[in-house]
């Protein structure tokens, strides 16, 4: 239930950003949620919808996109997915859940074994775009 | 497209009363005995928080003995709370296995951990911060506005060369500077070294701590660690902190 | 699109026959003294080059008393030749005022010295590596296949925990480790938490050293350091070396 | 003159490249020379004309792109040009000329004061493309 505290923060940045822009109401919320930290879309759905009350965005639809996890490495260039590190321990999942970037003292290139890899896509959660009513 | 954990974490640190980021650009020169002596004597009197953000050479856990199961979550993360420091570090996830990142990665599980941690009602925070003015470094000035640095050097020129630096850039930034402490001290070196530096950047000399040998037996065990010499000398600076 | 300096840094790198980075992961715990100390002692029987990859926190510029001056530039920059040591540090280019930079900006700056150093016939390089894992510890192992690393630590268990993460990476990556060097032991440490350390990663245990309290003094000024106990325990060490 | 260095970092890379890509002739080498690091085009040009001599790049011709450099700031978002920044001292200069991430050490946000800022174009040289013939 650490997803209660991403939601907050994904409530208040996109009221922050609504304002920025001078817009009066929040509509939708589209989320991405990358597939590495396997953040609980109910969850943070079920979060944001009791936070949102009393807010700008009270009536607003909070829209899930989910992104998946690839790698790359620094060293040889090779491509993987998260399917492919094959990570099955569960106390390493959990892990990566808090903190995605430890990903890096669990796995390695699956070509050269290199640590120095990059989280292309599908590291986390962000906010891909809001919409809203400037009256 | 935005991060929502930039503006939480800039918030979080805003509100905050007390922030003492330990610093000092140069290793070794004792910030994290230092920052997680100061919590432990800070806690005696005030709700305390101890931030590791040395997320490569993490130490205080080691100090603290910490516990190894993560710490709880509700509606975020709480942190562990041992001997009155509500503590946070990055070791609580890498199973104290080694955490190859660069500094961008390091960006990221910065943002990450403040989004999530409650501090909940803690009047100061102590922040132990790894050496060099890299991603950490820079992180910090940009997230952190209103710190209260506390720098540590050695006697060494090759510590206060370094720490000049630190000062340097902490000043021009207008930041808040509680004063130099000057760790390690033998008899013998030269005394006015560091004396002249802290004057030089119009900063607070906070005291010598001479260096002990048998420091390092002590650690790892809580009560022997608050039993040291080194505890009660820091101890004592921290009543006199300007915080 | 692509960048020229990538290529030649690899490559010269790739053709020195001894590259020491001298490593720990913990900061302070005497990389710059010891990699300093030993490219004097290697100068006396092979043409040497020392290399301070710590941009952060430049130290062997002090130790060596280097020019203010810039190196020469000859099809290249030629390293300024110290008491037969071929030095570069970018402590040369910062007029020794604080290099705030990321990684990123870092990994820019490690290009663009080694892509237009001369280091022509050396033998042996030794590289004066910042403490962490970040980027400048990924880029050497991306740059350097050919290292023979030399690994150091305090007795303390905050630097033995950092460094059995730097060993359990080199370990890993089938890198060459020289060995360990403890370093500052003082009379009352535990006496096998390091050799432990070294055995259980199957590498060498080089040798102690002991804590000097006056070593600090003796910096700064050449002769003085090549006449300290300090640096004839680094060059006793370094005729054991399998280079 | 430290340039004879760079120009040899182009050619053996142009050349490793353009074996890659299975060409047997470099023809064209087109080079973007940022103007933070201030590289001389006539010193590149002679040693990139001298270097080629003997070896596929001998009838090739260099190109060369003046990029403008620009800098933004990570803590307030401003962003300045190189003569904005207004550096006069010929030992800066010539500091960055060498190395041109030591611009850390000399310069700061013009707005802000902010020593984290990014040097967003015009850094230093780099391959923009090679052209060549694969018979
Ligand atoms: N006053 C002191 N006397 C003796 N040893 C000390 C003293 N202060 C710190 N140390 C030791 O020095 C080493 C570096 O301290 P540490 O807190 O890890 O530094 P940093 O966090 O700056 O890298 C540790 O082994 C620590 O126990
Ligand atoms: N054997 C030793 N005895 C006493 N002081 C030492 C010893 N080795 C190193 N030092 C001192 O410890 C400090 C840290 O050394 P340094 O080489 O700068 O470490 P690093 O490069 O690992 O950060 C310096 O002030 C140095 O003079
Ligand atoms: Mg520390
Ligand atoms: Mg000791
Ligand atoms: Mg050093
Ligand atoms: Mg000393
Ligand atoms: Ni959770
Ligand atoms: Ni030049
Ligand atoms: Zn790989
Ligand atoms: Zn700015």
């Amino acid at each position: 239930m650490h997803e209660w505290s991403l939601a907050e923060a994904v409530l208040k940045s996109s009221i922050k950003e609504a304002k920025k822009r001078n817009l009066k109401k929040l509509l939708e919320v589209k989320i991405v949620l990358g597939e590495l930290q396997a953040i609980e879309e109910e969850i943070v759905k079920f979060s944001l919808d009791s936070l949102k009350k009393g807010t700008m965005a009270e009536e607003a639809t909070f829209v899930f996109i989910n992104e998946k996890a690839t790698f790359k490495c620094r060293n040889c260039q090779n491509e993987w997915t998260l399917k492919e590190a094959n990570i099955n321990e569960e106390s390493i999942k959990e892990s990566i859940h808090f903190v995605p970037e430890v990903v890096h003292s669990f796995i390695r290139c699956t070509r050269c074994g290199s640590p120095d890899f990059e989280v292309v896509e599908g590291r986390g959660i962000y906010i891909d775009e809001i919409t809203g009513e400037d009256l | 497209m935005f991060d929502p954990r930039e503006v939480v974490s800039r918030e979080k640190f805003a509100i905050m009363k007390c922030i003492i980021p330990v610093v000092s650009g140069k290793g070794g020169v004792g910030k994290s005995v230092v920052s997680t002596a100061l919590s432990l004597a800070l806690a005696e009197r005030h709700k305390t928080g101890l931030l590791d953000l040395d997320f490569w050479g993490a130490s205080a856990h080691i100090l603290l003995n910490a516990s190894d199961q993560f710490p709880e979550e509700e509606k975020g993360i709480l942190p562990e709370e041992i001997r009155g420091v509500k503590f946070m570090s990055v070791s609580y996830y890498t199973q104290d296995k080694p955490l190859p990142i660069r500094g961008k990665e390091y960006s990221d599980a910065f943002l990450e951990l403040m989004a999530v941690t409650r501090w909940n009602d803690i009047e100061c925070l102590v922040i132990d911060m790894p050496p060099g003015m890299a991603d950490p470094f820079l992180d910090l000035l940009q997230y952190v506005k209103n710190g209260s640095f506390l720098v540590i050097t050695t006697s060494s020129r090759l510590s206060s060369n370094i720490v000049s630096k630190t000062l340097k850039i902490l000043k021009e930034q207008n930041l808040k500077v509680l004063g130099l402490i000057e760790n390690m001290r033998s008899v013998g070196d030269d005394s006015e070294r560091i004396r002249d530096l802290a004057n030089s950047f119009n900063v607070k000399h906070l005291g010598y701590i001479p260096y002990y040998h048998n420091l390092d037996i002590h650690l790892g065990n809580l009560q022997d660690f608050i039993s040291t010499d080194f505890f009660q000398k820091i101890k004592a600076i921290s009543m006199g902190l300007e915080i």
